[in-house]
């Protein structure tokens, strides 16, 4: 499948201001908390991971759905947030812990909900494997053509939930599909001490769909794949499992020593940056002018500054209100 | 026809289910054997030849699947049924249920709701051991974010039923397998009561003073109602008169309808079949005590089920659990030991 | 891999004497239950899960195992227990409920324990795989040789217990064998209603270990695949996955209505009966007599009535004893 | 080396376990993180390095498999100290700690042992939100079968832990993550503590006065005992005289302590982190009431987190979560408040 010059500016424009939000975010995040890294202090409160160069998951998925479209995402959420069309100011000022934000303050970096969109996302690992094929099931019981996209790392596909929910969307033929975003690590632990397989794409022969592997961080096999499994789930013709290999250049959170990993790894993917692979691409091969991928640029660094922006000036929420929305 | 219909447990859940599911198109059910085995304490029979397969359907034992997928699909706009076979198995699935369904409307600030009912069976009393036996109302109730409902007859079964489908509120609807009716099973002869046929809802929160007295308290939940009415029973033959309270749910809990109770009758005793400890029996007696312990004529008493896992063999499986007498004993030491 | 004639022996033997058990249960659980089915009454207490027909699972594995090697089993425990040696006596005491059982009454029918032969159960499906995986993660630390078996029915291979289990033991290179025991059911769900894959041990090659499929309930051709799985187990190659096709002859539990149920499925189920089949090959293949297979014949089942006759006559446990063992 | 060094929650813990696995060669560990990162909130520190990798054993994010390896481990002669990383991920493996560790020993009649100590963090305070900031104290406490502690200091943190090594029961090990003195997370003075070499292990079950006074009893544990010291200190400028108790393991429940204590003051102040229903404080409040609710002069009062997920915005966590003032408000209530 070939993305159309539309697609692929609109995938650059998603990328890129993922990738601007986590560097700004980054930033951020450590005002106040430095020089010795204290998490409690500084304006973002809480834990922070982040998802720079994990890009291709996000934009070359979600180029294919749309807001009645379900996403489940990680812990690592911000890039996927972003390309499923989550309201950014709101996302950021609950980053932010702020009354404005998409729970005002209740959820966070990690909860961040958005129905608007259909985006929802938590931080245990493999959560996000039955909800959306609980949505997909919403979507066949509804009529709709709905589909769902479920998130996952490399390290989720080793716990039990991913398992069942595999099965289960199989037997069901449910609109479903599974994207495992393998950055190569689990926090510290690397795959190969956490998988037994290097691909978990193999796995989805044990539930009787496609599997199918991305290497290399390649955006547009990701748009490749995911388009075929989100038409394919579409028609009613039942899940798909994808595994991409990507990146993250962060630590796993912001001030993880990080003292599992060489020393050299990150300069080494840098050098392969999706986002500058796919910008030489669409310049290259697909007509798109640098004033294009410039305006695109410009657009979307303006969109994330103006959200971190909102944030800031959003007031703190009365502590009082902590005892609303427990109940619907 | 009748409106004086005689119905078990198992038949005015299901009718409920019926109701609702006539006239509401998001309302479906799922779990392990709701099809053609109809539950396996009967808590759908007859729903398969009514709605069809995709409206109730067979699971494979992946409970952490098809709750997950409950959320999921409540997200969207359904109202599923999803049914945990027994409360016991909660552990291969809690985070589904306690991180998510109940989480998450407070997590999106009350923009999501998860309107999903999970229906479990509770409860021992036929030696079916210490992984199939528990009650573990605490358990649940004990975790923010859902409702938690318990009825201990048909009349409450139906009605918290219809309420548990129409809230927007994730609500776990323990029923109690020894109250269900089943030709099976022996149950107490009040668990099967007249039914309306009509709909109706029963509001959560709401406890029922099902035995009125002005002696003492007792307090009780699910299968221990009866009991505190046969333990009533008997010590009104001993000239005293005990006030029995149902409480009905767990979450929101009822505290004003016992301490009601209790500042009448200044004394009282807790009855639960979950594990004593950090349990419902606690949270009523610190209930009153915390809002005056001088309300309590006497040392309050809980009837519970020790803290041991729930043993197989007849002999020790009576020895743990609650029941008539227990109560009526615990009910004699508060009226015999004044406070010093 | 062949068995020699004390093999098949042993085999014939165990199978026909768990087959007397399941038989000789089936008939005393009923007593004081009928005419109207009462769970509450009667003389065994508790619910019963029966395993006639499915005796090549237990005794075609469990012929290659030593005392010192584990095996967890399921809610439906009698055969590989008296495959792997446990205490008959005291199993079925324990089954009655009653004093001199394996724990004093405690457990019961589900909840079987015998540390002399490592044996235990449990009534929590897909709850077998995790210990047997530490079982043999000690024995590795331990520097023995011994092996794990965990026993799962095919409705438990869709628990996240089991794709947790398998992945650990095959990252770790553990001497594990997981065998499941494919009855067609799971109370009363088909496979083919709830697993996404007609057979189970295509799921193996998502853990990068061998799976083995056994056709038919044949007793001999699971020997073969235990014998293989067992030894290269032994030899520190890690773990296998086994799925047999077996049959139950009677219902989920005892009191099942079995509406679900084809009504000449176990008719022609035991028309190709596993015992009588090994008879058979034995008598016709192996140089066994018609006297040495009833000589067996007649020693388990006179174990078995032994076994019965023990049970009734010990006592019930003192009511208070049940706050006894809570801790070790 | 000196005697008098002054070692942080998580140094203090890592030495027992490093001294048990010295002399105890069954002694492994294994979780997620525990090797070459030394544990997320430190817990294993080092031990790697000097233990190499078979005994000390990164897993997979695979809680319900590595946990119940534990368990078949535990019953073949081994003594796996295993970590959860968040006692918040309880709900995926559950199952393997209530219904398996907790619970062989009872099955097998006392015939096999589970000797597993289950260590996990616990709390909240720097803004992890609803999924990350737990303590859940009594969603263990009320299951039977393993016994539960909650260290409040480095002494106890090492003390504790050596006993829950050497135990032969499942023991689940609570360590606040605000109590391991990390240098990324505030901790509370006394959280660090003098820390004896040599190996010593605290029984469980004895609750320790940490501080004496006799006009109200505050009763706390783990995070919550740095608050009632805080508490107690603002109070005696008052003229108030609380005494402290730090219960130290929630199973044994130290019930006497607080009697003992009760008795003397007649007032009552329970502090836990832990969710305010069917929660620690209750069952304390209960356990003196069903001694004799003539004990208490006054309402006792509960502090601890109400039914709410836990909110990450920082003043809505601080609203929930208990804090020294919060105890010295509870405390003064129960001084004016006389009973009726
Ligand atoms: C059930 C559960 N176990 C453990 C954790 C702790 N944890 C958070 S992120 C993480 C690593 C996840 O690895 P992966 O799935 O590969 O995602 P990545 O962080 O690499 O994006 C772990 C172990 C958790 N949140 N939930
Ligand atoms: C976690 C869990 N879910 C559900 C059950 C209820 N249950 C007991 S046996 C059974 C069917 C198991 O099927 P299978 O694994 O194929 O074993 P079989 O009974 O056929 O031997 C079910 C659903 C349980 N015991 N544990
Ligand atoms: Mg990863
Ligand atoms: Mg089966």
């Amino acid at each position: 499948m070939e993305p159309s010059k539309d697609q692929l500016l609109w995938m650059y424009a998603a990328m890129a201001k993922a990738r601007h939000y986590e560097d700004t975010m980054a930033r951020a995040y450590m005002e106040g908390k430095t020089p010795k890294f204290d998490i409690g202090a500084g304006l973002v409160p809480g834990e922070m991971h982040l998802a720079a160069g994990q890009e291709p998951c996000a934009a070359g998925v979600c180029v294919h759905l749309r807001a009645g479209d379900t996403v489940t995402a990680t812990h690592r959420p911000h890039h996927v947030a972003i390309a499923k069309g989550v309201d950014l100011n709101r996302m950021t000022a609950e980053i932010y812990g702020r009354r404005d934000g998409l729970a005002g303050g209740r959820g966070g970096h990690m909860h961040l909900f958005d129905p608007a969109v259909n985006f929802a996302c938590s931080g245990i690992i493999g959560e996000s494997a039955g909800p959306a094929t609980g949505a997909a099931l919403a979507a066949r019981l509804q009529g709709s053509d709905a589909v769902a996209v479920a998130y996952l790392g490399d390290g989720a596909a080793n716990q039990g939930a991913f398992h069942e929910a595999l099965n289960l969307a199989s037997l069901w033929r449910l609109p479903v599909v599974f994207v495992i975003e393998d950055n190569a690590w689990g926090i510290s632990v690397p795959k190969s001490r956490s998988t037994a397989v290097p691909d978990n794409s193999v796995r989805a022969r044990g539930y009787d769909m496609p599997g199918v592997h991305v290497a290399d961080n390649d955006t547009l096999a990701v748009f490749d794949a995911a388009g075929e499994a989100v038409a394919r789930a579409r028609r009613g013709e039942g899940p798909t499992l994808i595994e991409v290999q990507t990146y993250r250049y962060y630590g796993h959170f912001q001030g993880d020593p990080e003292v599992y990993r060489p020393k050299d790894e990150v300069a080494r993917l840098k050098a392969r940056d999706p986002i500058d692979r796919l910008r030489g691409h669409m310049l290259d091969n697909a007509g798109v002018t640098e004033a294009e991928a410039d305006e695109a640029l410009t657009r979307v660094r303006a969109e994330v500054d103006a959200a971190f922006e909102f944030a800031r000036q959003s007031g703190e929420p009365a502590p009082e209100d902590a005892l609303e929305h427990v109940f619907a | 026809m009748s409106r004086n219909r005689v119905l078990t447990g198992s038949r005015a859940m299901v009718e409920a289910i019926a109701q609702e599911m006539r006239v509401d198109p998001t309302v479906f059910v799922m779990g392990e054997d709701v099809g053609p085995y109809g539950g396996i304490f009967s808590s759908t029979t007859g729903l398969l030849d009514e709605f069809g397969e995709e409206r109730v359907r067979d699971t494979p034992i992946s409970e952490t699947a098809f709750i997950g997928a409950g959320v999921g699909a409540a997200m969207a706009g359904m109202r599923p049924i999803v049914e945990l076979m027994f409360v016991d198995f909660f552990g291969v699935c809690m985070d589904a249920i306690y991180n998510l369904a109940a989480k998450n409307t407070y997590f999106s600030g009350g923009n999501s709701k998860v309107p999903m009912v999970l229906m479990t069976a509770t409860g021992g009393g036929y030696s079916d051991a210490g992984q199939h036996s528990q009650t573990l109302h605490a358990t649940f109730a004990h975790l923010p974010g859902m409702k938690v409902v318990a009825p201990s007859n048909a009349y409450d079964a139906k009605g918290l039923m219809t309420s548990a489908i129409r809230d927007d509120a994730p609500v776990l609807y323990m029923f109690h397998k020894g109250l269900q009716g089943l030709a099976w099973m022996a149950a107490p002869e009040g668990a099967s009561t007249e039914v309306p046929e009509d709909p109706y809802a029963i509001p959560f929160g709401e406890a029922r003073v099902v035995r009125e007295g002005g002696d003492v308290t007792i307090v009780a939940i699910s299968m221990t109602v009866h009991h505190a009415l046969a333990a009533a029973e008997a010590l009104a033959k001993d000239g005293v008169d005990a006030e029995v309270i149902d409480l009905r749910s767990l979450v929101p809990l009822d505290r004003e309808a016992v301490l009601a109770s209790v500042r009448k009758t200044g004394r009282l005793v807790v009855a639960d079949e979950d594990y004593r400890s950090f349990g419902l029996t606690a949270e009523i007696i610190a209930s009153v005590a915390e809002t005056d312990p001088g309300l309590l004529k006497s040392a309050p008493r809980r009837v519970a089920c020790p803290d041991i896992p729930i043993p197989y063999s007849r002999p020790m499986e009576r020895f743990a659990l609650p029941d008539a007498e227990k109560i009526r004993a615990a009910v004699q030491q508060t009226l015999n030991r004044a406070v010093a």
